[in-house]
């Protein structure tokens, strides 16, 4: 066993007390008693910063697809709920969005314990925040008590790739954090994000079709094709496709369905859609895309 | 590193590479053709190291040349695709090649070559099945091979392969299959971390190779639509 | 993900029947987590009553069965036989150990009826082990799943039909556990009178 | 002194001969002969097959003609033990060419092939030519159905009609007078046979001297009896071209299904040539009935030729 | 190659295309011991004569049949040692294919092989080709009961009943007169008694015939057993005839 020490502050050794900005207990950690915890941590554990090959080839967060997008109508969340051990697939039913509160979503990739745990210390800093401050936190506060807290534990091994969004004074507003204290804000210019191993043929499908002034129907019917999409090429990616929506009185949970379903649904769409008529195909295969199917 | 991306279309294959040649972080130059011509209806798109890439390309039109000279055939596409495989699964096991190819073709069907002398009766020919058929396979540098209806090498794969799953479908036209393709090269752009502006395209059918020009589109559409204030915005962003 | 018979994925299933034997496979081609296609032929006819499975690295997958291809043929033309399924697998076992430091990376499963209709399935691994059951046997990169599905489903005696049944629902739910295999499935049920051969439509993840 | 020259291989003699390959091809002039036909759906060898004794075991299969593969038959005229390395060599070189592209050997590509490996043993010291001539009857892709003769020098040619063995020249230039282009397999059978018969020179014909090998597409009279009956039953199945552009991508439709599935059980050894709906050949020997009959309805013929040439 | 000692050609073609050195070798069986060889519907049966040089030879030590494989026997006219060499040989060839197939192997199989090396020393730069006949007899899965003949040239045939050797052609003169297709095993090896009887000098005893036999048996894996008899067991068919 491993020798190690009980240590209690918001953080590590040193950021406990730079690291007041947090201003919130985060709980007792103990670490390893070495110089530097960090790269002991790194270096024994590394299996579980999902990147044990040691190889820093592309650094996606491990078996997962998640999007985000902002439109005329809000942001649209959008996730797969595959769990894997390995090449086992644990579970089939994860919840990947977490309900941070009624106004606040935050999604998960990467090591499911880590992200469930620091958004869920995020939800309490951010009900904190409203109790003092008698209002509710912004998204871009919040992304950023997030970061920040990650920042602290950088180099330690925890694999987290979130986005968090929500629908404050400033509007509907869309945040990227990661364990690497990455912080991204998604601008009018790039209004989107999404994270996972199935990400990259997510975005494939998301930068072909993404129009900024689709409808809800729309916009709920581009995730759902993204995360399809995904799930079929990306084998760690798969199960219930969950789907949100970020309007200005809160999220709704507004579909949740098997991807094979959605198979089902799309091939039947495109079907319809040849016998309408063969004329119009191609060129309007964004729009089809677009098109409704729930 | 290097994207090669192709599609099957109705009596067509195309095919686009990218044009950068690169060491380590630097990009020697952007006109380099990855693509070499097997015969008349017959291409190779290759991705890998330029070393494995340019001498495994070289092998295999050689040898293809001198096979096509010895036996006056001209070999199918599925034969020339399971003999480039067997290169490569050979290989892996000596000294493997760093490569990864995309086979595109069409299968003329064979028709009575002018230096041939026999001249056996019509109904006795070769059979019209494979008439001007188009065929793309897969083949990665273990010499793994699938006969596909669209296939991509290097990390563009990552990129497209969810966008070629959405909007590829049997039987494209040549319009639609440009525009399919200008689609994944636009999104290459925009979401490879590493610089490649140049593609060059080249569409195979049975008439022979040709290179073809892609519109690629602005990957995503981020265009705002305009809402009460956004004329003013634009105007103003028009006079600053 | 470090063993090469991983990278590409497979799940493969051979069962015994009354008087048949059923092989499954699933139709997966992968490149590690990507999926590069869903129609990829992983079960080979060797003769009308015969049939192997080639689980594992895809390329090998290609070599082996056109290398046993070669041997059927010309075993064909020399002895005008068809091979008796034990003898396959011995062939194929040896095939294997032929490469014993630096082994194809496929685990072969055997499936076939004898010159007198018995059927007779095998498996090994990729050095060629035999393993002989009575039952069933699986390889491929989800065999706790496969062991788990079929020890729980096998009956004996099966009728062509149920066999098929019973191989169908136990491919696609070991599968459903594992990430890397599935997208679809094949099963073939090999009788006296023919065999017959069934696509099966897996998840799309 | 001829003797000099003439037991060496590797060696001309002053007149640029090589005399082993000239006595070689002289073995082959005595032996049992072989005649093809190419038809413009099939091609017809018919070959003498010697009876040595009553004592000898029925054959499993014609000593006369051999399978090389599917897609090639051969007769064979000469010393048998020379011709069964051939064969063997055959065999080898079209599955290797199965192996190596995945697709039949094309006919001219093995007959080359098996020249090549012929003539090695006309130049190199220590060996002697094969005596052996050898007929093939092919079909590919390329070029359709085709007729071969390759002698011991590693020669070889294609031909509408052909003859080999005892006998040869005569035969040769029968066919010479009574090919026509563009026959029916059936008529060719008949030209075969009644070719063979003239250079055996008997007046008794027998089915029991008579092999006939017959290639054709199937369905076609090279198929099993029953299948070419049924025309076209097998050949027929689900559409190929769907097989040929089944797509890697989503999810399979039911004419994708059926199109994997027919390549499914294609796959594999039974030729390996897994392209359902394209054309296959196929080849048997006839049995001693059919044979026989073909005797009886051109026997009547070649008495009547007699007759004409007798006037 | 220009040096090599095999650069030479034994066997070559003279005029008439005929193959001298195969003839020769011919010949040489035809100085053989007599051997004879009948397949019956439920075995087959091979015999052969042993001609010794002097009576001081040990007759026992003399074996002219050899076991190939459990089911499978070869005998043989004309010159030992070139069997002997062929019998090792054959034996190779079926242990390699046993290991292979995991079952033994078919007669005919073993036939071939045996007839591509027989084949090759009659091509080959340097050596001469075997002088020997042999006749092979098995039973096995595929064919059940089966008799082969192979000749120097490594020409080979199957037959129902043959003869090599000194009397090969009154043996099978013999043969073709009194070989029927019901025959048993047991009618087999009284004919081919007969046979070695016909042209024999001096009496046929136990001790100076061989025969041996492959007989159906299922407790082996090829379905037959190929034996040898025991001299005991020739006396006693010899004992029947009488």
């Amino acid at each position: 066993m491993l020798a190690c020490r009980a240590l209690t502050g918001s953080g590590p050794a040193e950021a406990s007390t730079a690291g007041r900005l947090t201003g919130v207990p985060t709980g007792t950690f103990t670490l390893p008693s070495t110089a530097d915890p960090a790269a002991f941590a790194s270096h024994h554990f590394n299996v579980y910063t999902g990147d044990a090959d040691g190889e820093h080839r592309m650094k996606f967060a491990k078996g997962t697809t998640t999007l985000a997008f902002k439109f005329k109508g809000g942001v649209l969340v959008a996730v797969d709920s595959r769990s894997t051990q390995g090449p086992y697939i644990a579970s089939g039913s994860v919840k990947k969005v977490i309900e941070i509160n009624p106004y606040l979503l935050g999604t998960m990739a990467g090591g499911a314990a880590d992200c469930a745990f620091w958004e869920r210390n995020l939800g309490v800093q951010c009900r904190l925040h409203e109790l003092r401050n008698r209002e509710r936190i912004s998204v871009a506060a919040a992304s950023k008590l997030l970061a920040n807290t990650l920042a602290q534990y950088r180099g330690y091994g925890l694999s987290v790739g979130t986005m968090i969004t929500g629908w404050d004074k400033t509007g509907p507003q869309l945040y990227y954090v990661d364990n690497d204290g990455m912080r991204l804000h998604a601008k009018d210019t790039s209004p989107f994000f999404s994270v996972g191993s199935g990400s990259t043929f997510a975005y494939g499908v998301l930068d072909s079709a993404y129009r900024h002034d689709m409808t809800d129907e729309e916009a709920v019917a581009l995730g759902k094709r993204a995360i399809y999409h995904a799930t079929h090429r990306d084998a760690y990616s798969g199960g219930i496709n969950n789907i949100y929506l970020v309007k200005e009185d809160g999220w709704v949970k507004v579909f949740s369905g098997d991807v094979k379903d959605l198979r089902d649904a799309f091939d039947a769409e495109e079907a319809a859609a040849a016998a309408e008529g063969s004329s119009s195909s191609s060129s309007s295969g964004a729009a089809a895309a677009a098109a409704s199917t729930a | 590193m290097d994207s090669v991306f192709g599609i099957v279309g109705d009596g067509f294959v195309l095919v686009a590479a990218d044009r950068a040649a690169l060491r380590q972080p630097l990009v020697f130059k952007h006109d380099e053709d990855k693509v070499v011509r097997l015969d008349d209806t017959k291409i190779v798109a290759a991705a890998g190291e330029n070393c494995d890439r340019v001498a495994f390309t070289e092998l295999i039109v050689r040898n293809i040349a001198l096979d096509k000279f010895r036996s006056k055939l001209s070999r199918s596409c599925k034969a020339t695709a399971h003999y480039i495989r067997g290169e490569l699964a050979t290989a892996l096991r000596k000294a493997p090649m760093s490569v990864n190819l995309l086979l595109a073709g069409v299968d003329v069907p064979a028709t009575e070559a002018s230096t041939d002398s026999k001249d056996s009766a019509e109904a006795g020919k070769a059979a019209p099945a494979p008439a001007g058929e188009p065929s793309l396979y897969w083949i990665d540098y273990m010499g793994t091979m699938a006969k596909v209806g669209f296939g991509a090498h290097g990390y563009c794969a990552y990129f497209t392969n969810g966008l070629l799953d959405r909007y590829w479908k049997a039987g494209m036209s040549e319009e639609e299959g440009k525009a399919l393709m200008g689609r994944c090269i636009g999104e290459t752009r925009a979401r490879f971390m590493l610089n490649q502006p140049n593609f060059i395209c080249y569409m195979v059918t049975a008439a022979g190779v040709s290179t073809v020009d892609i519109d690629v589109p602005v990957m995503p559409d981020v265009s705002v639509a305009p809402a009460p204030a956004a004329p003013a915005a634009a105007a103003a962003a028009a006079t600053a | 993900m470090s063993s090469p018979t991983e990278i590409n994925g497979a799940a493969c299933i051979a069962m015994v029947g009354k008087g048949c034997v059923g092989i499954a496979a699933d139709t997966r081609l992968g490149m590690q987590a990507m999926t590069v296609g869903t129609d990829f032929q992983k079960i080979f006819k060797m003769h009308d009553r015969l049939y192997v499975g080639l689980p594992g690295l895809a390329t090998d997958v290609h070599t082996i069965s056109a290398t046993m291809r070669f041997k059927l043929n010309l075993f064909k033309l020399r002895e005008e036989r068809d091979i008796e399924p034990k003898a396959f697998s011995t062939l194929i076992s040896n095939t294997l150990y032929e490469k014993r430091f630096a082994p194809w990376f496929v685990e072969p499963v055997v499936a076939g009826l004898d010159k007198d209709g018995a059927p007779f399935i095998s498996a090994m691994d990729l050095i060629g082990a035999e393993c002989f059951a009575k039952d069933f046997v699986v390889s491929g990169t989800c065999p706790d799943n496969m062991y788990g599905m079929c020890e729980s489903m096998y009956k004996p005696d099966q009728e062509p039909e149920a066999l098929f049944e019973t191989l169908a629902q136990c491919l696609l739910s070991a599968v459903d556990r594992d990430a890397i295999s599935g997208w679809g499935g094949i099963v073939h049920i090999i009788t006296a009178d023919g065999v017959t051969s069934r696509r099966l439509r897996g998840r799309p993840d | 002194m001829a003797r000099r020259y003439d037991g060496r291989t590797t060696t001309f003699d002053p007149d640029g001969r090589l005399f082993q390959i000239e006595y070689a091809v002289a073995a082959i002039d005595n032996a049992a002969p072989a005649v093809g036909v190419l038809a413009k759906d099939g091609i017809v060898i018919a070959g003498e097959k010697k009876v040595l004794s009553k004592l000898l075991a029925t054959p499993k299969s014609s000593e006369k003609m051999a399978t090389v593969d599917e897609h090639i038959v051969c007769a064979v005229a000469g010393l048998t033990s020379d011709a069964n390395i051939l064969l063997t060599q055959a065999r080898l070189v079209a599955q290797r060419h199965l192996f190596k592209y995945g697709e039949r050997a094309p006919v001219e590509t093995l007959v080359q092939q098996l020249a090549d490996y012929k003539h090695v043993y006309t130049q190199t010291g220590g060996l002697r030519p094969f005596g052996v001539s050898l007929m093939y009857a092919g079909w590919d892709e390329h070029r359709g159905f085709q007729l071969y003769l390759s002698d011991p020098s590693g020669n070889y040619g294609g031909w509408k009609a052909a003859a080999m063995g005892a006998n040869s020249g005569n035969a040769t230039s029968h066919l010479k007078g009574a090919y026509e282009e563009g026959v029916s397999v059936t008529d060719a059978l008949d030209l075969a046979v009644t070719t063979l018969l003239k250079a055996l020179d008997t007046s008794t014909p027998s089915a029991d001297r008579v092999d006939v090998a017959v290639l054709t597409l199937a369905g076609g009279l090279g198929d099993t009896p029953a299948a070419a009956g049924s025309a076209e039953s097998s050949s027929s199945s689900s559409s190929s071209s769907s097989a040929a552009a089944a797509p890697a991508g989503t999810g399979a439709n039911a004419a994708e299904d059926e199109a994997f599935v027919a390549a499914a059980k294609a796959l594999g050894t039974a030729g390996g040539y897994h392209d359902a709906g394209a054309p296959k050949p196929v080849h048997r020997v006839l049995s001693h009935k059919e044979v026989e009959a073909v005797i009886a309805r051109v026997a009547d013929k070649i008495a009547h030729d007699d007759d004409a040439k007798a006037e | 190659m220009a040096d090599s000692r095999y650069n030479f050609s034994l066997t070559t073609f003279d005029k008439s295309g005929r193959l001298g050195q195969i003839d020769h070798a011919l010949k040489a069986v035809e100085n053989g011991d007599t051997t004879l060889g009948i397949r019956a519907g439920n075995g087959v049966v091979l015999a052969t004569k042993k001609v010794l040089a002097t009576t001081l030879v040990d007759e026992a030590s003399v074996q002219q049949i050899a076991i190939i494989a459990d089911h499978v026997g070869i005998a043989y006219a004309g010159m030992g040692p070139d069997f002997r060499v062929l019998v090792k040989h054959g034996q190779k060839i079926a242990q390699k294919y046993k290991r292979t197939y995991g079952e033994p192997i078919p007669v005919l199989e073993l036939v071939r092989g045996v007839a591509r090396t027989m084949q090759e020393f009659t091509q080959s730069g340097g050596v001469r080709p075997f002088g020997v006949s042999l006749l092979v007899a098995g039973w096995d899965q595929v064919e059940g009961p089966s008799l082969y003949q192979v000749d120097p040239s490594g020409t080979y045939f199957g037959w129902k009943a043959s003869a090599v050797g000194k009397e090969q052609a009154a043996a099978k003169a013999f043969l073709e007169k009194r070989f029927d297709d019901d025959m048993d095993v047991d009618d087999a090896v009284h004919t081919s008694i007969m046979t070695l009887r016909e042209g024999f000098e001096g009496e046929v005893t136990a001790s100076n015939i061989e025969i041996a036999m492959a007989v159906p048996d299922e407790s082996c894996p090829a379905g037959g057993r190929f034996m040898v008899l025991p001299v005991a067991e020739v006396g006693d068919y010899l004992d029947e005839g009488e």
